[in-house]
C-alpha cells in the first residue's frame, strides 16, 4: 500500500472514528463507525489480511452494525439527549483519554522494535492458510465460539422478549379487539 | 473358607425398596398397596435369607457367604467397603430379623388398621428392617455402626410415631438421646481399636481381618476398647446404666415394640459382643464387667417389673432382664448360649408383645392391667399364645426359653460365677413371678375391664393372630435346636455357632441336671407366690404393696433412676447451656463479635459507597485511571 | 510496506477516540459503538503485529474477536432494550441502580 | 502499465454499461413482459410523429420505456419531505446503487483476450478473493435501503426501510451457504477459476456445468438472489398494498430512479451471478481454444479472438435468459406475506444450505474438489 494511500485512509478513519463521537443523531455515529470499520477493513487487506478485511466488512459492517440500526430505530431516540449530569467526571475523562492517548502516541512513536520477520507465507492470509490454523491449532477456541454464538442468542431473545405481564394485557385486548372487528 | 454370594444383597434391597414405595408411592396407592408391599418386601427378604441359609449350612462349617458391593471409604491406608458377609452368627441373626420381622409386619397390618399414617408407619418399619439387616450383615466395623445408628434412628421415629402427642414425642427423643450417649461409647471403642491396630500398621476395621490381627492389641486397649463398646452395647441393650429409655419406649406402637424393643434392635449390643468375641476374651476384666452388668440388670429388671400396673412396662422391665442374661451368658465367655437366648427370646417375647398388642386392641388401647381381667374366654387364641410364651420365658422345662437360659445359668455356674449364677437364678423367680402376675391380672380373675369397652371386646383379626401362632409354635419348640450336650442331637446351635464364636470351655464340671433345677425350683416357687397373691387370694398383693410400703413405691418409682439422672446429668447440663453458655459465651462474647464485625464492614462501606455512583462511565474511569497508573509505570520501564 | 509505528499510532489514536467515547457520551448506544471502536483498534494493532511477526494467530484472533463482538452486540443490545422498556430512556446517567 | 490501465478500464465501463443495459432491458421486459403475460397492450409507444407505424415497425412501446421513462424521471421535482435527514435522504440512492455496480466488477465475462500482444483476463478487476467481494458489498448495500427508509422521516418508508434490511441480512444467510458450498466443490474464490472449471464435458456431451454438481445450491442461490434483489415474490419493503412504496415513497425523480435502477442492477447481478456459478459462465459448449469439439468427434476450428467474442456473447446471451427468467417469475408468483417470508427464509432456505454445506463438504473430503 503506497503511502499516500495509507495517509488517506488512515485521515478517514480517524475522521470517521470522531464522527463516532462527536455527532449528536446516534444514526449518524452508526453510518461513522460503520465508515470507519470499512476503512479498517481495508488496511487489513493492506497488512495482507485479506479473508479478515472482507469477513470485517461482511460480519461487522454488513451484519452486527445492522442490528446496531435496528435498536436505535427500535427505541427511535431524542437525537439530543437532555443537557446535564455533572460534569465533572467527563472532563476528567476528556483529560484521561487525551492522556491515554498522548501515552500510547509516545509508546509507538518509539523506533520500530527489532521484530524478527518471521518468513511470509506465499499464501499468507488466504482462506486456507486461515482455516488451516483455525481448524488445527484453535479448534477447540473454534468449537467453543459456536457454543458462544448459541448461548448469546438464547440470551439474547430472553432478554428482550417483553415481560410477561405485557402479554397477558395483550392477550386481554385480543377478544376485545375481535368483537371490534366483529361489530 | 469364604464364597461369593451376590445374593446377599437382595436380602437389603427387598426392605429398601419397600421403604422407597411407602415413601414416594405409599400415600398415593393407599392402604391396599401398602399392606401389600409393607409385609411382601420382609417375606420375600426372608425367602431370600433362607436360601442362603441353607446355602451356608450345606457348606463346610466355619464357611461364610460375603459380597463387596463398592469400595465405601479409602483415606490413606485405610479402606472400608460396602462388604456383607454371611457366616454363622450372622446368618441366625438374619433368620431371626427378617423371620420375626415378617410375622410382625404381617402383624402391624391388623393391628394398625385403623391408623390413617399407615404408609408412614411401614416407611420406618422397613427401614428400620433394612437398618437392622446391615447392621448383622456388615463385614466391618463401620457398616455395623451405620446399622447401628439406622435403628436407632428408626427407634426414635417409631416411638414417636405418634408425635402428636408431646410426652410420646419426649420419649422418643429421650431414647435417641440416652441412644447416642451409648453411640459415643462405640465411636470411641471403634476409634480405640483402629488405633490400636493403626499402632501395629495394620488398618481395618474388618472383622476378619481384626479377628486375625486381634492379638497384636495390648490388652490395655483391648479392654479400653471392650468397656467403651459396652457402653455403647448398653445404650443400644437398654443395661444399666443406659436402660432407661426402653421402658418409655412402650409409647410406641405395640408391634414396633415386639419388632424393635424386643426382638430386634435391643439384642444388637449382644450380637456386637458375640461379634468382637475375640476382642473382649484378650480382656477378660472387661468379659467380668459385661457378666455383672448382665447379671445385675437381669435381677434389677426384673425386681422392678414385679409391681409395673402397665401390661407392656412389664414386659419392657422382663426384656431388659432377658437382655440381662444374654449379657451374663457373654460375659461368661458363652457366646453361643447368649445368642442362643437372643434367638429364642425374639420368638417369646416378640410373641408375648403381640399377645399383649391383641389384648391392647382388643380393649381399645387399654394398657392398664388394674382395668383387663378374665379375658381369657373373651381372647381365646390370644390366651393360649401368651400363655405359650409365658412358659418359654418362665424357662417351664421343654419350652425354649428353658433351653437357652439354662445353659445360660450353667455356663455362669460352671465358668465360676457362683454370685452371678445365684443372681440369675433369683431373677429366673422374679420372672416367674411377674409373668404369671401378668397373666393372672390380664386373664383371670374377675373382670375390671371398664364398661365402655366390653361391647366391642373381640379377637384380633386373623391377619394378626396367624402371627401369633407361628410364633407360638417356634417359641415352644424353638428351643429343640439347643439341647444339653449328649442329649438327642445335643447342642446343634452351639456347635452351629461354635466356628465363629469359639466353644465355651467350662472351667470346672457340674452336674447340669442339678443347675437346671435350681432354675426351675426358683421359677415354680415364684409361679406359686403369684398364683397366691393374684388367684388363691387377690387381697394379699394390696395388702403387701401396703406393709411395704417403701420397698413398693421404690419398685413402683423404678428406683428413681430417671429422677437420679434428671438431677444428676439433666439439671446440671439444662443448667451449664441455658446460664453459662446461652447467656454469657452467646450473647457477649460471640454475638459481640458477629455484632462488631457486622458493624465494622457497615460503618466502611458507608464510607466506601461515595466511591459507587452507580454511573458505569464513572467506573469506567476509575477503571481506566488505573490502567493508565499501570500503564505509565511500563511506559517509564521502557522509556527510561 | 507501512512502517509498523504508523500502523499502531493509527490504532492507537482510534482505540483513545473509542475511550472517550465510552467515557463522555451519555447515550447508551454510542458508548457501545465506542466500545465496537475500540475492539477494532486493537483488531488493527493485531493484524499488523501479525503481519510483521509472519504468522497468522493474530488474524485467527482477529475472527475470534469478531464472533465475540458479534455475541456481545447481541446480549448487549438486548439488555439495552430491556432497560429502555423499564425507563424509557438511553441516558447511562439514568442508569443508577448499579450501587449500594 | 498505463496500457493495461486503459483495458482494465475499458473492461470496467463495458461491465458497468452492459449491466446497466441490463437493467433498462428489464424495465423494458416489465412494461412489454408483463403486458405479455396478463395478455394486455402494454407499453405502446412505438413511433415518433407516427414515422414507426409507417414504417411499419411493430409496436414494441421502444419509446416510451427507454426514452419516454427516464426523461420524466430525471425532468421531475426532486421532492425532499419535511423533517427528513437531508443529507442522508439524498445519500441512501447512491449508498444503495454503488456496491451493486462496482459488484460487475469481479464478474467474469469471457476467456482471455490478446490486446497488444498481452493477454488480459475478460474481467474488470482479476480478484483472486472475488466470491468474498461479492459477499462484503451485497452485506454492506443493505445500508442504502435502510437508510432511504429512514431518513425520509416516514412511518411507512421506515417499515420498508426495516423490512428490507432484515429481509436482506436473512437471506443473506442462504446466499453466503448456497455460495460456500460451491467455493468448497471448485476449492478456489476466483470467479474466473469458477468458470474455467466449468469447461470440458462429461462423456463429451454433458457441459460441465456448476447446476448439475450443485442443483440445490442453485436453488438457494436463485431464491435468496430474488429476495436480495427485494423482487416479486419477495417485494414487501416495497409492497405498495401496504406500505405506499416502502422505503422510497417519499422519493422522486432521480432518486426514485436510482433506486428503481438499484433493483434492477441487482437483478442483473444475480442473474450474472447465477450464469457464472452454475451456468457455465462464458462457457459455450464444445467450444474450447482451438475452436468446437462436437460430440461426434467433429472439430470446427476458431480463431483465438473470434473464441473470446463467442464466450462474451454466451455469457450475455445466458444472463439474459437467467434475467428473462427472473422476470417470468415476477409476473408469475403472488407475494409472500411477512412471516411466510421469514419462514421460508430461516427454517427453509438456511437449513438446506447448511444440509448442503455438510453433504458438500462430505463428498469433497471423500472425492476431493472438482478441480
Amino acid at each position: 500500500m503506497p503511502a499516500w494511500l495509507f495517509i488517506f485512509f488512515g485521515a478517514l478513519a480517524i475522521v470517521a472514528a470522531f464522527g463516532v463521537i462527536v455527532q449528536r443523531n446516534p444514526v449518524h455515529c452508526l453510518l461513522s463507525l460503520v465508515l470507519t470499520l470499512l476503512v479498517i477493513a481495508v488496511l487489513f487487506i493492506a497488512e495482507g489480511a485479506v479473508v479478515v478485511g472482507f469477513l470485517q466488512a461482511i460480519i461487522y459492517a454488513g451484519a452486527i452494525m445492522v442490528i446496531f440500526l435496528f435498536v436505535v430505530w427500535l427505541l427511535n431516540i431524542p437525537g439530543t439527549p437532555a443537557p446535564g449530569g455533572q460534569l465533572a467526571p467527563k472532563f476528567i475523562g476528556a483529560i484521561a483519554a487525551s492522556a491515554l492517548g498522548s501515552m500510547l502516541f509516545a509508546f509507538f512513536s518509539e523506533p520500530e522494535a527489532a521484530v524478527r520477520a518471521g518468513a511470509m507465507a506465499a499464501d499468507y492470509g488466504s482462506i486456507s492458510s486461515l482455516a488451516r490454523v483455525l481448524f488445527a491449532d484453535y479448534l477447540i477456541a473454534f468449537e467453543v465460539t459456536s457454543v458462544l454464538l448459541l448461548a448469546a442468542m438464547v440470551g439474547a431473545v430472553a432478554l428482550a422478549r417483553p415481560p410477561k405481564n405485557l402479554d397477558a394485557k395483550r392477550d386481554a385486548e385480543e377478544p376485545r379487539r375481535d368483537e371490534a372487528a366483529a361489530g | 473358607m469364604t464364597v461369593e454370594f451376590p445374593a446377599l444383597a437382595l436380602i437389603l434391597a427387598f426392605p429398601a425398596l419397600g421403604v422407597l414405595f411407602n415413601l414416594f408411592l405409599g400415600p398415593r396407592y393407599g392402604r391396599r398397596s401398602v399392606n401389600l408391599v409393607g409385609p411382601g418386601v420382609m417375606f420375600a427378604a426372608f425367602a431370600v435369607a433362607a436360601w442362603s441359609f441353607l446355602e451356608l449350612i450345606s457348606m463346610a462349617p466355619g464357611s461364610a457367604l460375603a459380597v463387596t458391593l463398592w469400595r465405601w471409604i479409602a483415606a490413606g491406608n485405610f479402606h472400608a467397603d460396602i462388604g456383607l458377609k454371611l457366616d454363622a452368627l450372622s446368618a441366625l441373626m438374619v433368620m431371626v430379623v427378617t423371620g420375626v420381622g415378617a410375622l410382625i409386619h404381617l402383624y402391624s397390618v391388623g393391628y394398625m388398621e385403623h391408623d390413617e399414617d399407615i404408609a408412614r408407619y411401614f416407611t420406618y418399619l422397613n427401614l428400620f428392617a433394612f437398618s437392622m439387616l446391615v447392621l448383622v450383615l456388615a463385614d466391618n466395623l463401620l457398616l455395623m455402626f451405620v446399622g447401628w445408628e439406622g435403628v436407632g434412628l428408626c427407634s426414635y421415629l417409631l416411638i414417636g410415631f405418634w408425635y402428636t402427642d408431646r410426652q410420646f414425642a419426649y420419649n422418643g427423643r429421650k431414647a435417641f438421646v440416652v441412644n447416642r450417649v451409648g453411640d459415643a461409647g462405640f465411636m470411641l471403642g471403634i476409634f480405640t481399636i483402629v488405633a490400636a491396630l493403626a499402632h501395629e500398621g495394620v488398618w481395618t476395621l474388618e472383622f476378619s481381618q481384626l479377628q486375625m490381627h486381634a492379638q497384636l492389641i495390648s490388652p490395655v486397649m483391648a479392654t479400653a476398647a471392650c468397656l467403651l463398646l459396652l457402653v455403647g452395647a448398653t445404650g443400644k441393650s437398654a443395661q444399666i446404666p443406659l436402660y432407661v429409655w426402653l421402658p418409655d419406649a412402650m409409647v410406641g406402637p405395640t408391634p414396633v415394640s415386639a419388632l424393635i424393643h424386643a426382638a430386634t434392635m435391643v439384642t444388637a449390643g449382644v450380637y456386637m459382643i458375640a461379634r468382637l468375641h475375640f476382642l473382649y476374651q484378650l480382656a477378660p476384666v472387661a468379659m467380668e464387667v459385661v457378666a455383672a452388668v448382665g447379671a445385675v440388670t437381669a435381677l434389677y429388671a426384673a425386681a422392678i417389673a414385679i409391681v409395673q400396673p402397665d401390661i407392656k412396662r412389664v414386659l419392657a422391665y422382663s426384656t431388659i432382664s432377658q437382655l440381662g442374661y444374654m449379657f451374663l451368658g457373654v460375659g461368661v465367655g458363652a457366646f453361643g448360649a447368649g445368642i442362643f437366648h437372643l434367638m429364642t427370646h425374639a420368638f417369646f417375647k416378640g410373641l408375648l408383645f403381640l399377645c399383649s398388642g391383641a389384648v391392647i386392641h382388643a380393649l381399645a388401647g387399654e394398657q392398664d392391667m388394674n382395668k383387663m381381667g378374665a379375658l381369657r374366654k373373651k381372647l381365646p387364641i390370644t390366651f393360649a399364645t401368651m400363655l405359650t410364651a409365658t412358659f418359654a420365658i418362665t424357662a417351664v422345662p421343654g419350652f425354649s426359653g428353658y433351653f437357652s437360659k439354662d445353659l445360660i445359668l450353667e455356663s455362669t455356674f460352671t465358668s465360676g460365677h457362683a454370685w452371678l449364677w445365684l443372681l440369675g437364678v433369683i431373677a429366673a423367680g422374679f420372672t416367674a413371678f411377674y409373668m404369671f402376675r401378668l397373666i393372672f391380672m390380664t386373664f383371670y380373675g374377675n373382670s375390671r375391664v371398664e364398661a365402655d369397652k366390653l361391647p366391642h371386646l373381640h379377637e384380633s383379626p386373623p391377619v394378626m393372630t396367624i402371627a401369633l401362632i407361628i410364633l407360638a409354635v417356634l417359641a415352644a419348640l424353638g428351643g429343640w435346636i439347643g439341647l444339653p450336650q449328649g442329649f438327642l442331637w445335643g447342642d446343634a446351635i452351639g456347635r452351629f455357632l461354635a466356628p465363629v464364636v469359639g466353644e465355651f470351655v467350662p472351667a470346672f464340671h457340674a452336674s447340669a441336671a442339678m443347675l437346671s433345677m435350681a432354675a426351675t425350683g426358683a421359677g415354680a416357687l415364684g409361679f406359686a407366690l403369684a398364683w397366691l397373691c393374684y388367684i388363691r387370694a387377690p387381697e394379699l398383693a394390696g395388702w403387701i404393696a401396703a406393709h411395704a410400703r417403701a420397698s413398693y413405691q421404690l419398685l413402683l418409682h423404678k428406683f428413681y433412676v430417671d429422677e437420679l439422672y434428671n438431677l444428676l446429668v439433666t439439671r446440671p447440663l439444662f443448667f451449664v447451656s441455658t446460664t453459662v453458655l446461652g447467656r454469657a459465651v452467646d450473647t457477649f462474647a460471640i454475638d459481640g463479635m458477629v455484632n462488631g464485625a457486622g458493624l465494622a464492614v457497615e460503618s466502611t462501606g458507608r464510607l466506601a459507597r461515595r466511591v459507587e455512583s452507580g454511573n458505569v462511565q464513572h467506573y469506567a474511569l476509575l477503571y481506566l485511571l488505573g490502567a493508565l497508573g499501570i500503564a505509565a509505570y511500563y511506559l517509564y520501564r521502557v522509556l527510561a | 510496506m507501512i512502517s509498523l509505528n504508523y500502523m499502531m499510532l493509527l490504532s492507537g489514536a482510534l482505540f483513545s477516540i473509542g475511550v472517550a467515547g465510552v467515557l463522555l457520551r451519555r447515550n447508551v448506544l454510542v458508548m457501545f459503538m465506542s466500545i465496537e471502536l475500540m475492539l477494532n483498534a486493537v483488531n488493527l494493532a493485531f493484524v499488523s503485529l501479525g503481519n510483521r511477526l509472519g504468522t497468522m494467530d493474530a488474524q485467527v484472533i482477529v475472527f475470534f474477536v469478531m464472533t465475540v463482538a458479534a455475541a456481545e452486540a447481541a446480549v448487549g443490545l438486548a439488555i439495552i432494550i430491556s432497560i429502555f422498556r423499564n425507563r424509557e430512556s438511553v441516558n447511562v446517567d439514568d442508569f443508577t441502580l448499579l450501587k449500594w | 502499465m498505463t496500457i493495461d490501465f486503459v483495458v482494465y478500464a475499458i473492461f470496467a465501463v463495458a461491465m458497468l454499461l452492459v449491466g446497466l443495459h441490463l437493467a433498462l432491458f428489464l424495465l423494458y421486459f416489465e412494461r412489454k413482459g408483463s403486458a405479455l403475460i396478463h395478455d394486455r397492450v402494454g407499453a405502446n409507444r412505438a413511433a415518433i410523429f407516427g414515422l414507426g407505424k409507417r414504417l411499419g415497425m411493430p409496436n414494441l412501446g421502444i419509446v416510451n420505456t427507454l426514452l419516454a421513462d427516464p426523461v420524466k424521471m430525471f425532468t421531475k421535482e426532486d421532492f425532499v419531505p419535511d423533517g427528513a435527514d437531508k443529507f442522508l435522504h439524498a445519500l441512501a440512492p447512491f449508498i444503495a446503487l454503488f456496491p451493486v455496480l462496482v459488484t460487475f466488477a469481479v464478474i467474469p465475462f469471457g476467456d482471455t483476450i490478446d490486446i497488444a500482444g498481452r493477454t488480459y483476463q475478460l474481467q474488470a478487476a482479476n480478484l483472486n478473493v472475488a466470491v468474498l467481494y461479492v459477499l462484503a458489498t451485497i452485506g454492506v448495500g443493505v445500508y442504502g435501503v435502510a437508510l432511504g427508509g429512514w431518513a425520509s422521516n416516514n412511518r411507512w418508508s421506515l417499515l420498508g426501510g426495516i423490512r428490507a434490511s432484515a429481509q436482506m441480512i436473512s437471506y443473506e444467510i442462504a446466499l453466503g451457504l448456497a455460495i460456500i458450498s460451491m467455493v468448497m466443490t471448485y476449492g478456489t474464490l476466483d470467479l474466473q477459476e469458477v468458470v474455467r472449471m466449468q469447461g470440458g464435458t462429461w462423456l463429451g456431451v454433458i457441459p460441465r456445468w456448476g447446476i448439475l454438481i450443485q442443483p440445490l445450491a442453485f436453488v438457494l442461490l436463485l431464491t435468496a438472489g430474488v429476495a436480495e434483489s427485494k423482487r416479486v415474490p419477495f417485494d414487501l419493503p416495497e409492497s405498495e398494498s401496504e406500505l405506499i412504496l416502502g422505503y422510497f415513497t417519499e422519493y422522486s425523480g432521480g432518486k426514485q430512479a436510482t433506486f428503481m435502477l438499484t433493483d434492477l442492477a441487482e437483478q442483473a447481478l444475480v442473474a450474472m451471478l447465477l450464469v457464472t456459478f452454475f451456468l457455465g459462465g462464458w462457457q459455450l459448449p464444445y467450444l474450447y481454444r482451438g475452436g468446437f469439439v462436437l460430440p461426434g468427434g467433429f472439430q470446427i476450428a476458431v480463431g483465438g479472438l473470434a473464441v473470446s467474442i463467442l464466450g462474451i456473447i454466451a455469457f450475455l446471451v445466458k444472463t439474459v435468459a437467467v434475467c428473462g427468467f427472473l422476470g417470468l417469475v415476477r409476473w408469475t408468483l403472488p407475494r409472500f406475506r411477512y412471516d411466510q417470508l421469514m419462514r421460508l427464509g430461516w427454517k427453509g432456505l438456511v437449513p438446506l444450505g447448511l444440509l448442503n454445506v455438510v453433504v458438500t463438504a462430505y463428498l469433497v473430503v471423500a472425492f476431493g474438489s472438482a478441480k
